[in-house]
């Protein structure tokens, strides 16, 4: 039966709107004390926003919303939601403030106080090391717009660990994590619930992330609760993708595919630093695995983002190092950015525009044509994209099908080498192995594919060869297909699975 | 009834066209030109166009659309008007300058009634040079209109003729931008730090006079630098009257207003007209300021609610 | 703790629309439109003259500079930064090109004042882009050193046009029937409005505008397109400048010192927004209409000098709040 | 220079720390305070008295009702705003304060005055936080209409202050040897940076303007904090304007027309960005007295009214691209 005096938040009925979109169709949904409750469901089924509603940052149209003290008494919305704190799927960064600052001005509640630097770092140093000690010791007075993606989530998360509320909601926190960092998160998690009686609301695509760290789960479907309050251990992974609407999704495993096409071009690439290198032969697929400091310098110098010194990348018909990415796209090096919010999306331009972007910067065309149109919606439906019109604006999709746009930019667009950075990172499970498979048919057709991911499960899943990096940044190895396995991954980044 | 209603259809209406309005002395003229409108039974309408000559010529064309009979214009400048000349022509409307006259060479207008800038210019160099020679000195300073302007080239040109025939040195002209007695101040401060031997100041309009008598005022300096003003106004004939300044320079901005409303009246009336009326700045001192004749002077300077 | 498990059906994805309707492409463009009618019938029961074809000559002629001026801004405006030397270089073109006339050119001399624009373009393209300033910095220090430079010039005097022929730039027809204030006007709305919407690198100024990082990332050349923005607003600047001389058959050193104002405020009411990514060609023109429509009623209506800065604020605010109730009774944000 | 120490053992955390340096803290703000120095020493090459005691004097007179403006306008600019209202403010509250003494009111007219500042700051928060308007056209319109009133208030006339004794409030002294003008923009200077740097209610100031959207999301009083910038802002400006007419005992319908664009210029070059999150009130501060330092350096070289635009212009230039420079050799962007 239900004890609803136990639950600290509770939903009956929710419905909302943005506009002539209905979003949530009627959502129940309820967290007790003390546990760590997964919510799942498809993209844009409307787990952000219903997380929105419970937080008050959108306003419900009809149901119920209720928060209660530790007696079971029903608090007012306002006072419950002091008791709440959130970790949004598209970050809440300051850009202009200091790491220490960004962390502890919000638990400031009243404006006349003194704002005390010291107390501030203080909390902020004691948050921040929960999850990596190392990180926590260097960049309390950095500034957050100097941070990377990864070290931004670390940031969001100090605050709302640090917030001393009852209930945390974290969106998709574990999507700019590493392996290490993501298992240390959970150990945070699972010693607060337990001591403390915090309750946890987690976020996440990734299945295995989902059984080591949730014991209920409740999944949505189109703005409705289809599966509420069950034990995950209950539902085996091929349930939970059928709750969510995706049977047809299968499991596939690497298989072998054809050989590549190669109609592009027969040249190898060569990626090299001092002592090092690594030759990719056209239409395979590397993956890039470890902490993102070397990741990132890599990545840099693939697609002339910034003036690399380190790495060298060889290629007839290629220069030395790319001046810029413009150069590099033209030369056929395409690129998938792993910062949606800040670099990928163009929060101002409709759809189509998103889409096309690289298309047109690329393909050296004069004008936007009526083709255009079709060639977006062909992309659309082969990510499955949800949307209701071409035109509208990126910020009223979700943020996994955000991401299908950024992917949708590059899809069967003839290039020589793609980079992706986490390109499935936000993608729910049916559609990510759809992606694996688009990328891998572009393969074939001859392109390079470079897949840098901090999910180990996926590398494993795709990959022909792997190059991993240590924590240093330094380059550790390169792992071919028959060798791969979670334990050797482990060994060379430095960090457990 | 009939005949009102006639009569109201025969009420011609004057228009005034402001250069701009951040300077008090059009203001007056416009008063000048409504108050002679009112006398002669006319209907007033005004205008301003931010010192750009493009606005004036819709400013002038808008009037034609909204029906006016006669135009009194204070123009942005004098090469601003041929065009505008040549289409009032066309429309048959006659048109006054006043404070500004039309480019030389232009024969389309009705009537001209300007300042006679150049000459006021020598008169009042030479009394500010007086000034500087009865306080033991030679060096003037002038605060200046904007030198865009002729009128205010004009005073220049004869104040430089004074100072040379007069044995006067001018060491310092700066130049307003904003026409503000704060501006002035900074100014007159400025200067006479730089020039410490400074012993008259030249104010080329009313709130440089102002801003130079506060000044000295701050500086302990009343009357040991003389000051003398073109334009007056009630602040500066209060100055005068306590002696912070020595003399004015009225300019008759209602007069122009009230004279050039006269003579496109005239056009109208197919009576005889005057087109070229240069009018003198008449000086007035601190003896002579309560005397009937400057009382006349001043009801032409500006309106008496100021 | 409640357990549920409900199964249905799964949901069929709606169609994706691919047509972007004319009405909610331009909604605020209509909502301005609109806006404008109201004011010109408003002013129409005041003074019948308002309504007549004269006056509509009056409107276009009077607004032609200040339309192309804004059509300039917005191109700046969409890459996300600003225009503030706009005024001044409209200025400076009008004495630049009436000075080169005086001392001997014939209608060369407007070429000579176009460069004008491609100078203070060029500058501040490069430091925009090259040196890295702020736009709002860049453009305040040419405004302040153009606006110097066009009393410098004459050292102060205006200067008639020697040229007789010269009104023609403005007031021929190169097209029968339309004076080439109207042509230029709608030659230029039409070419830059395709340009924006339909052509590749006019995407670009959005995508530029909408977020520098990510369109440096795509490929599009982002300082590139930049530098073209401030180059195209000065030269349309300075052409407006041309426009403007040539109509009145002047140069003023101040001409144009209240347009600049002016040409942001269209762009804005026009819907772009300040902070880039948005705006349309049809948008600025209405916006600079709308300002002079306004300018227009208060002069015929015979609304005191004094009083018109107040009634033209109120306009504007009440045509941007119609604007903005529209936008939210739709929902959107 | 940061320097960090890394607490590996972390067993005694009080005493480790990082610490940012005053200098670098400051770096900005130093280098202006250099590029003033520099500019007073060239002027004085050229007039010896520019060194002068008395010039200091009239450089902080003629610099405090900038200095005070511009510390109001940064408070806006820090929250991602601009106010474009002040001059106007600045003039109305001059005009309704000697009018409000004509019609026989003692120095309780100068709390009529601030009431101006009240209203439109309460005005220009209204519609840039309930109304969600662009604060660029709503300070422009609160900039038209303030504008018109001054002139509406006395019908253009400008108005001599009657009560003899309001020169105190300007040049008095609250502390015997201090005038009070400078006192004032110290205290303000002080009690401003204070607020920023160390209140929480400050610090929501720059978490607006870095991002607005994420500071909504995190509890912080958004709307609050801007409306309080807009208040703030135009009460400055009165008070500005209250100290003007105080000095010079009259007030006229212009008087703060060319403040407006100055003070945001002011904010800039003290290092303050106009997307917001960025400024301190020491930067605005010697922004302003540069530009103060640049006009009386230009009036007493005596150079040609029409070079005061290049001049300064220029100098502006010089003191960003300095402030750029060191920027980009320290690696920061
Ligand atoms: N501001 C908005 N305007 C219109 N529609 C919106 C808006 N925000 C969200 N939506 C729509 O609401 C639906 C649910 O979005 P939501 O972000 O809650 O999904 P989600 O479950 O979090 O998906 P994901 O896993 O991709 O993050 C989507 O179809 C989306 O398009
Ligand atoms: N590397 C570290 N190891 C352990 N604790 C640290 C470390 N860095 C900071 N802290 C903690 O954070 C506190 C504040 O650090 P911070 O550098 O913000 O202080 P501060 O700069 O002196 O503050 P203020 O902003 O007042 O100048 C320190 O007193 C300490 O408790
Ligand atoms: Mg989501
Ligand atoms: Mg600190």
């Amino acid at each position: 039966m239900t004890d609803a005096s136990k639950d600290i938040v509770s939903v009956r009925s929710l419905t909302k709107s943005y506009g002539a979109t209905v979003v949530l169709k009627g959502v129940d949904f309820s967290v007790a004390r003390g546990e760590i409750h997964a919510l799942l469901g498809g993209n844009g089924a409307g787990k952000s926003t219903l997380i929105r509603v419970i937080t008050g940052t959108a306003a419900k149209d009809g149901g119920e919303l209720v928060f209660r003290d530790m007696a079971g008494n029903i608090l007012t919305e306002a006072d419950g939601r002091r008791k709440v704190a959130v970790v949004h799927q598209e970050l809440a960064l300051l850009p202009h403030l200091t790491v220490a600052e960004s962390i502890a001005l919000p638990h400031f509640r009243k404006g006349s106080r003194v704002y005390d630097g010291r107390t501030a770092g203080s909390q902020a140093y004691a948050a921040l090391s929960m999850i990596d000690r190392d990180f926590a010791g260097t960049a309390l007075n950095r500034l957050v717009g100097d941070l990377s993606l990864h070290e931004g989530q670390m940031v969001e998360i100090a605050r709302a660990l640090s917030s001393g509320a009852e209930l945390i909601l974290l969106d998709e926190p574990t999507a700019n994590l590493t392996a290490a960092e993501t298992e240390r998160l959970f150990g945070v998690l699972r010693k607060l619930t337990r001591g403390n009686g915090l309750s946890v609301v987690f976020v996440s695509h990734r299945m295995k992330e989902i059984r080591q760290i949730a014991h209920v789960c409740s999944i949505i479907r189109d703005g409705r609760t289809v599966v509420g309050n069950v034990p995950t251990a209950e539902l085996s992974d091929l349930a939970i993708i059928e709750h969510m609407g995706q049977a047809q999704a299968t499991a596939v495993a690497h298989s072998a595919r054809p050989a590549p096409v190669a109609s592009l071009s027969d040249e190898p690439l060569t990626i090299a630093e001092t002592g090092f290198s690594v030759t990719l032969q056209p239409g395979t697929i590397l993956g890039v695995a470890g902490a993102p400091a070397g990741p990132e310098t890599l990545i840099a110098a693939l697609i002339g983002a910034a003036h690399e010194r380190r790495w060298t990348v060889t290629r007839a018909g290629w220069p030395d190092r790319f001046r810029s990415p413009r150069e590099a796209a033209r030369l056929g090096a395409g690129f998938v950015t792993g910062d949606r919010s800040h670099r990928g999306i163009l929060h101002s331009l409709p759809i189509i525009d998103n889409v096309l972007a690289s298309r047109r910067a690329t393909r050296g065309s004069l004008f936007a044509t009526k083709r255009e149109e079709v060639e977006c919606l062909d992309l659309m439906q082969a990510l499955k994209v949800k949307a209701g019109s071409l035109w509208h604006l990126p910020n009223t999709l979700s943020g996994g099908t955000q991401q299908k746009l950024l992917l949708a930019r590059w899809l069967n667009v003839p290039s020589r080498l793609l980079v992706l950075e986490e390109p499935t990172r936000g993608v729910d499970i049916g559609t990510k192995r759809e992606i694996y498979q688009l990328i891998r048919d572009m393969a074939t057709t001859g392109t390079a594919i470079v897949w840098w991911s901090t999910e180990n499960a996926e590398l494993l899943e795709i990959c022909d060869q792997v190059l991993a990096f240590d924590t240093e940044g330094r380059s550790s190895g390169v792992i071919e297909r028959d060798e791969l396995s979670e334990d050797k991954l482990a060994t060379l980044t430095g960090m457990a699975a | 009834a009939l005949s009102s209603v006639s009569h109201a259809e025969d009420r011609k209406t004057v228009a005034y066209l402001a250069p701009s309005l951040d300077i008090s002395y059009w203001q007056w003229v416009g008063f000048g030109v409504k108050q002679k409108a009112q006398e002669l039974g006319m209907d007033y309408v005004e205008f301003t166009s931010e010192n750009s000559p493009a606005k004036q010529m819709d400013n002038a064309r808008t009037a034609v659309t909204k029906g006016v009979d006669a135009i009194v214009i204070g123009p942005v400048s004098s090469t601003s008007t041929p065009p505008l000349l040549a289409y009032l022509k066309s429309q048959n409307i006659p048109i006054a300058f006043a404070g500004i006259g039309p480019q030389p060479g232009q024969t389309d207008y009705t009537s001209s009634v300007t300042a006679n800038n150049y000459e006021t210019g020598k008169a009042q160099g030479s009394f500010v040079c007086a000034l500087a020679k009865e306080r033991g000195g030679n060096k003037v300073g002038m605060l200046s209109l904007p030198q865009d302007r002729e009128n205010a080239q004009k005073y220049l040109k004869g104040a430089q003729e004074a100072f040379a025939a007069d044995g006067c040195e001018l060491v310092q002209m700066l130049e307003t931008r904003g026409l503000t007695v704060n501006e002035a101040v900074t100014q007159a401060n400025d200067m006479l730090t730089a020039h410490p031997d400074i012993k008259a100041i030249y104010g080329m309009y009313d709130e440089a006079g102002t801003g130079a008598a506060k000044v000295l005022e701050t500086r302990g300096l009343t009357g040991k630098i003389g000051i003398a003003v073109a334009d007056g106004s009630p602040t500066t004939i209060a100055l005068l009257k306590a002696t912070a300044i020595q003399g004015i320079f009225f300019q008759e901005a209602v007069g122009q207003g009230i004279d050039g409303t006269l003579q496109v009246f005239n056009a109208l009336t197919n009576a005889p007209v005057e087109k070229d009326l240069a009018l003198v700045m008449p000086l007035v001192t601190a003896d002579k300021i309560d005397t009937a004749e400057a009382k006349a002077v001043i009801a032409r300077v500006f309106p008496p609610s100021n | 703790m409640t357990k549920t498990i409900i199964d249905q059906a799964g949901a069929t994805p709606g169609a994706i629309r691919t047509r972007e309707g004319l009405v909610s492409a331009y909604r605020t463009e209509l909502a301005i439109a609109g806006a404008i009618v109201l004011l010109v019938l408003a002013v129409g029961t005041q003074v019948p003259q308002a309504m007549s074809w004269g006056n509509f000559a009056n409107i276009t002629q009077a607004g032609a500079p200040l339309i192309i001026m804004s059509l300039g801004v917005l191109l700046v405006v969409i890459t996300g930064g600003i225009d503030l030397s706009v005024g001044s270089v409209f200025s400076l073109t009008g004495m630049v090109t009436a000075q080169a006339m005086a001392s001997g050119l014939d209608v060369s001399a407007a070429l000579i004042g176009l460069g004008v624009g491609l100078v203070f373009g060029s500058i501040n393209g490069f430091l925009v882009t090259v040196a890295g300033l702020a736009p709002f910095v860049v453009t305040l220090i040419t405004f302040a050193v153009a606006g110097s430079l066009a009393f410098i010039v004459t050292n102060g005097r205006s200067m008639p046009i020697g040229d007789p022929d010269f009104w023609l730039l403005n007031s021929g027809s190169l097209i029968p029937g339309v004076p080439n204030y109207i042509l230029f006007c709608i030659v230029l709305l039409v070419v830059i409005e395709i340009f924006l919407k339909k052509m590749v690198a006019g995407r670009w100024f959005y995508a530029v505008g909408s977020s520098a990082a990510a369109a440096r990332l795509l490929g599009i050349p982002v300082k590139r397109t930049q530098f073209f923005a401030y180059v195209a607003s000065s030269l349309l600047a300075s052409f407006s400048g041309l426009l403007t001389i040539s109509y009145i058959l002047n140069a003023e050193s101040t001409a144009g010192s209240s347009l600049m104002l002016q040409a942001i405020a269209a762009v804005v009411i026009g819907g772009a927004s300040l902070l880039g990514g948005t705006g349309t060609a049809v948008g600025a023109v209405l916006g600079a209409l709308m300002i002079t429509v306004i300018q227009n009623g208060v002069n015929l209506i015979g609304i005191n000098s004094f009083w018109q800065g107040s009634v033209t604020g109120l306009a504007i605010l009440i045509a941007v709040l119609i604007d903005r109730f529209s936008k939210s009774r739709r929902g959107a944000v």
